[in-house]
């Protein structure tokens, strides 16, 4: 149990690390972290006891695998995040660009 | 909002989040015990119907490419995307850019290990379905080969390589290869993505099918990509260093 | 059907053929390869409505499962409703393509790029029956329209309206994932069919099925703009330019109600089935505060785009009304409503544009007068702004028609007043902006309408208004003719008993049976809609002419009430840490009033 | 579970700790690349390889040249402010 819960405090901490953040670019590397918690939940959900990866190199493939499924999901979710993250990051560049501020609380933004 | 607010929202709903978060883990099989049918069917098949050595490369590409195909395209959007926010520096304001080392024995450890980088990325894309690898990470390591010019040679020489006009081309081609190789199957009687070549020997480098050229598409996309996502965020830091810019 | 994958396929090869070759062609070649691939997939589109009476699969990759066989790859089911989705969408992507003909300058083949991405992408969305596979199209659509919001944006607050909107729509996508990650441990599987298959075999209803409702339904309600998660959608809204704007009204949040709906009824709806009484309660909770919020919000905006988006949001919230009923009558409601809202206020959002593009300025009262020279652009705003007021027989009657009668059924009387004053407030809003903005009628002041940033207008050359007007005029006047349309609403209710049948759906998916036969579909109108919305028209008209002159109230009155809205207003803060802590909060009490409900 | 997956998981506990708990930009984007290292390794004890060079190629590649270009861009934009 104790991965399964391991993702949910990261999630969590990702969101509080969000809430709390003073910067936009740390609140985008806060994304991050709350993201990695679904790399942990997917891969802890795959896992097996006692089982090798799911490359049959020289092994017999008879042999007990953990689950590939999630681990190619993770791949997706990994390259999704990414791409993601570079683009929030340039566009908190260029909110600082044109704000000369990073901080949320000090960027005249929409109201109302 | 005050902070204070703030966190006292944010206090009430996480508690609720988390408790329910909990809540549905704590009912997920045992940490080690997962049987669920779907890997499971997978890694039994995938070497008699794929001849390929690595199910999660397998799943990638072939049994569940469509979702790749769509991975590929969020990249390349969001490349794209990139370039387009931080494309703001105009050509002059990189020229005045001069490097501050100028070693002959840097610039040669620099092209070695460029090289080396080149041919580590040409391997880990090509051994994706016998070995863990395939169009992302050596996609990703082929872009770093053109860093590593930028590190140690010189920067124009990085920026004649990489600029964007080669890179955005490079994306472009490679995520519309992987639709186009979807359509050639569909052209030729096939479903969309379905392999259409023979699959070759398992753990030969030819091995894999359609699959093999859907992985080399994915990986001309991912170095494009970040080729592109590197030199913009680097071009707009040369310039608001060195340039004139009258912006970052 | 050989053509399924074409609809996805054709745009995004169109797409990264554009970017391949834009920096060397001529702009007008990324246009009009543009306007061939969306137009061929809106031909496509309609083809495939039409030949899916029942549900039609398309297995990608040729990994079609033997008769009652586990899917080992990705599956599409396409339903009647799925379809009119994905034609939708494609057709107002090649409309905003047409209408952007020289809209926007720098860099414009990225625009065409990324309209046809999102375009595809959406339509990818809808038909698809693998939940892994929607999650993955549902980034494609954000992602194209991050980068749409921020397009040829310069002022600090559009860039951070755009900001704060990717942030939020992440994480959303990550309950999404949370979700599935939740319903694959338990059932091994990915395809809606399967899932349901698995959920209804083991029977439990523990918490992790809870969870894992909660967190899809969550997830994809913050991608619908329902309150409180509503609050980034406004911003981009406002800061998007009026194209990518009016596509995200009218296709972008509804795709997130449409997700909820698909995935209720193809994995939850057998072993969740004994609890529909609080799953409706809660989702029927949602939406008619976000019909109400949005109606008082509308009323309070003076830049137009953002004016607009409070008025999609008060509709999306009628929209949820319609889905949570959980009938069949209430998901066609919704599906017709959802057409004819799309329709015009795409329209609307377009003469948005013309308006900054022709007279320089996107606020209501600054604009006050100058849109008298602009016929075309007038009345494709009061046609859509009377499509969307539900009048008799006409636009968005149908729907509001159906969803009042099958609530009505099922004894929820207070939905048809929840769903006139959403429709008259905001309405009210649009005609109260246009008398002011293309007639000059009512005050130049107004004490209830917020600051607002101005927004310099797209650096243009030649304004095609010609073609621009056209596109609105069509698209309005074609909103307006949806809900006269007799046959329509049959048609939806035997789509949207297609729909919602699980069992059907997981024998047609996954054992190759024909789907079995839906009840014909039948719907009369009943006098009660007739009168329903002839309230929300006259009351509309009424209320929109009456809100030009609100200066004219008594000081007291208008001190109070501005005071009334202040808090509203306060909590719309621009601060993205503000909006985490808001989908947060409504994550955790929408996720825990479902929980405690469901036992 | 085996002691290296424990370790491994109090490791990235730690880690996304202390990255959402820094406050200084550049010393979080230092703690983020610690903290990918660290995912890297939880994902080889879970059999992960494929998962973990990809993690690799991020948090040692693409990250940290993203992160430390808009810093550095932010930074010298602040430098030549004054």
């Amino acid at each position: 149990m104790l991965p399964y819960l391991l993702a949910v405090w990261i999630f969590l901490a990702g969101l509080y690390g969000i809430v709390t953040s003073r910067d936009l670019i740390h609140t985008t590397v806060c994304v991050s972290v709350c993201q990695s918690s679904t790399y942990i939940l997917l891969l802890a959900i795959g896992y097996r006891k006692h089982a090798t990866a799911p490359v049959y190199g020289d092994i017999p493939s008879s042999r007990r695998v953990v689950d590939p499924i999630v681990q190619a999901l993770t791949l997706t979710d990994i390259v999704v995040a990414v791409a993601v993250s570079s683009l929030l990051i340039a566009l908190a560049l260029r909110v600082y660009d044109s704000s000369n501020s990073l901080d949320p609380s000090q960027i005249v933004g929409q109201r109302g | 909002m005050t902070n204070q607010l703030r966190l006292a929202l944010f206090g009430v709903g996480a508690l609720c989040v988390g408790a329910l978060l909990v809540w549905g883990v704590l009912d997920l099989p045992a940490f080690g015990h997962y049987a669920g049918p779907y890997g499971e069917i997978i890694a039994r098949v995938v070497e008699p119907q794929r001849h390929m050595a690595n199910a999660v490369t397998a799943v990638v590409f072939d049994y569940r490419g469509f979702d790749t195909m769509g991975e590929e395209l969020i990249l390349f959007s969001a490349a794209s995307a990139v370039a387009l926010l931080l494309r703001e520096i105009k050509e002059e304001d990189t020229i005045s850019v001069v490097d501050a080392v100028r070693s002959d024995a840097l610039n040669g450890v620099g092209v070695l290990a460029s090289v080396t980088t080149f041919v580590l990325a040409l391997y880990v894309v090509a051994h994706g379905f016998i070995s863990p690898g395939g169009g992302f990470q050596g996609g990703v390591v082929l872009a770093t080969a053109f860093l590593i010019v930028f590190l140690t040679v010189e920067y124009h020489a990085y920026e004649r390589l990489a600029t964007t006009r080669f890179a955005e081309p490079l994306e472009s081609f490679g995520a519309g290869a992987y639709v186009a190789i979807g359509l050639v199957g569909l052209g030729l009687g096939f479903s969309f993505l379905e392999n259409f070549l023979p699959l070759g020997v398992t753990g030969r480098l030819r091995s894999g099918g359609s699959a093999a050229i859907v992985n080399w598409a994915s990986a001309l996309a991912v170095a494009g990509a970040f080729v592109l996502i590197f030199s913009e965020y680097l071009e707009g830091n040369m310039a608001a260093r060195y340039g004139r810019g009258r912006r970052l | 059907m050989a053509v399924i994958p074409l609809l996805v396929a054709i745009p995004l090869v169109a797409a990264t053929g554009v970017a391949l070759s834009g920096k060397w062609l001529p702009g007008v070649a990324a246009d009009v390869a543009g306007f061939a691939a969306a137009a061929a997939s809106v031909a496509l589109a309609a083809v495939v409505l039409v030949r899916s009476g029942g549900i039609v699969t398309y297995w990608f990759g040729g990994w079609r499962p033997a008769r009652g066989g586990f899917p080992i790859g990705i599956g599409w089911a396409v339903d009647p409703l799925g379809a009119a989705f994905a034609l939708l969408s494609l057709g107002l992507v090649f409309a905003c393509l047409v209408y952007s003909w020289r809209y926007l300058k720098s860099d414009r083949y990225l625009y065409v790029v990324l309209m046809l991405v999102f375009g595809a992408a959406s339509a990818g969305f809808v038909l698809s029956g693998d939940i892994f596979n929607i999650f993955v199209f549902f980034e494609l659509v954000s992602v194209a329209a991050f980068a749409l919001t921020a397009y040829e944006a310069e002022e600090s607050s559009p860039l951070q309206g755009s900001f704060n909107f990717a942030v939020a729509q992440t994480i959303g996508a990550f309950l999404v994932l949370f979700g599935i990650a939740l319903l694959y441990g338990r059932t091994g599987a990915l395809n809606l069919a399967e899932i349901g298959r698995r959920l209804n075999a083991d029977g439990r209803h523990d918490g992790l099925v809870v969870t894992a409702f909660a967190l899809i339904t969550c997830g994809f309600l913050a991608k619908a703009a329902l309150v409180p998660f509503h609050f980034w959608h406004a911003d981009a809204h406002a800061v998007a330019p009026a194209p990518a704007a009016a596509v995200f009204s009218a296709v972008m949040l509804e795709l997130g109600l449409f997700a909820v709906a698909r995935i209720y009824w193809t994995v939850f709806a057998g072993v969740l089935g004994q609890f529909e009484h609080p799953i409706r309660d809660v989702l029927l909770g949602v939406g008619a505060l976000t019909a109400v919020v949005s109606a008082l919000m509308s009323g309070l905006q003076r830049h137009l785009k953002r004016m607009l988006a409070y008025s999609t949001f008060a509709h999306v919230g009628c929209f949820l009304i319609g889905i949570a009923l959980l009938h069949p009558d209430g998901v066609a409601g919704a599906a017709v409503y959802i057409l004819s809202h799309g329709l015009a206020k795409t329209a609307l959002f377009l003469v948005g544009g013309i308006l900054l593009t022709a007279r320089g300025g996107i606020d209501e009262l600054q604009m006050f007068g100058l849109g008298r020279r602009l016929p075309g652009a007038a009345v494709a705003w009061f046609v859509a702004a009377i499509a969307l007021a539900s009048p008799p027989f006409l636009g968005t009657f149908t729907g509001h028609a159906l969803i009042d009668d099958s609530a009505g059924a099922a004894g929820y009387w207070w939905v048809p007043i929840v769903l006139a004053f959403a429709t008259i407030g905001s309405t009210a809003a649009i005609i109260r902006a246009g008398l002011r903005v293309f007639f000059g009628i009512g005050d130049r002041d107004d004490p209830l309408l917020s600051e607002e940033p101005a927004e310099s207008p797209p650096p243009e050359e030649k304004p095609r208004l010609l073609v621009m007007n056209t596109v609105a005029l069509l698209l309005a006047f074609a909103g307006l003719a949806a809900g006269a349309w007799t046959g329509l609403a049959a048609e939806a209710v035997h789509a949207a008993h297609r729909f919602t049948d699980q069992i059907s759906y997981i024998h047609v998916v996954l054992d190759h049976r024909p789907a079995a036969s839906a009840p014909p579909g039948e719907w009369v109108t009943t006098t009660s809609s007739v009168v329903w919305s002839v309230v929300t028209l006259v009351g509309s008209i009424l209320l929109g002419f009456a809100s030009t002159i609100r200066a004219r109230l008594p000081r007291p009155v208008t001190r109070a009430l501005a005071a009334g809205f202040t808090p509203l207003r306060a909590v719309h803060s621009g601060h993205i840490a503000d909006y985490v802590a808001w989908l947060v909060f409504g994550t955790g009490v929408i996720g825990g009033l479902l929980a405690i409900t469901i036992r | 579970m085996v002691p290296l997956q424990s370790v491994a998981l109090l490791f990235v506990a730690l880690g996304a700790l202390l990255v959402v708990l820094a406050r200084d930009v550049v010393r979080q984007a230092l703690l983020f690349s610690l903290y990918g290292f660290a995912l890297v390794v939880l994902f080889l004890v879970f059999q992960a390889p494929d998962v973990a060079l990809s993690a690799l190629v991020v948090s040692a590649v693409a990250y940290p040249i993203v992160l430390v270009g808009a810093l550095a861009r932010v930074a010298a934009h602040r430098k030549r402010r004054g």
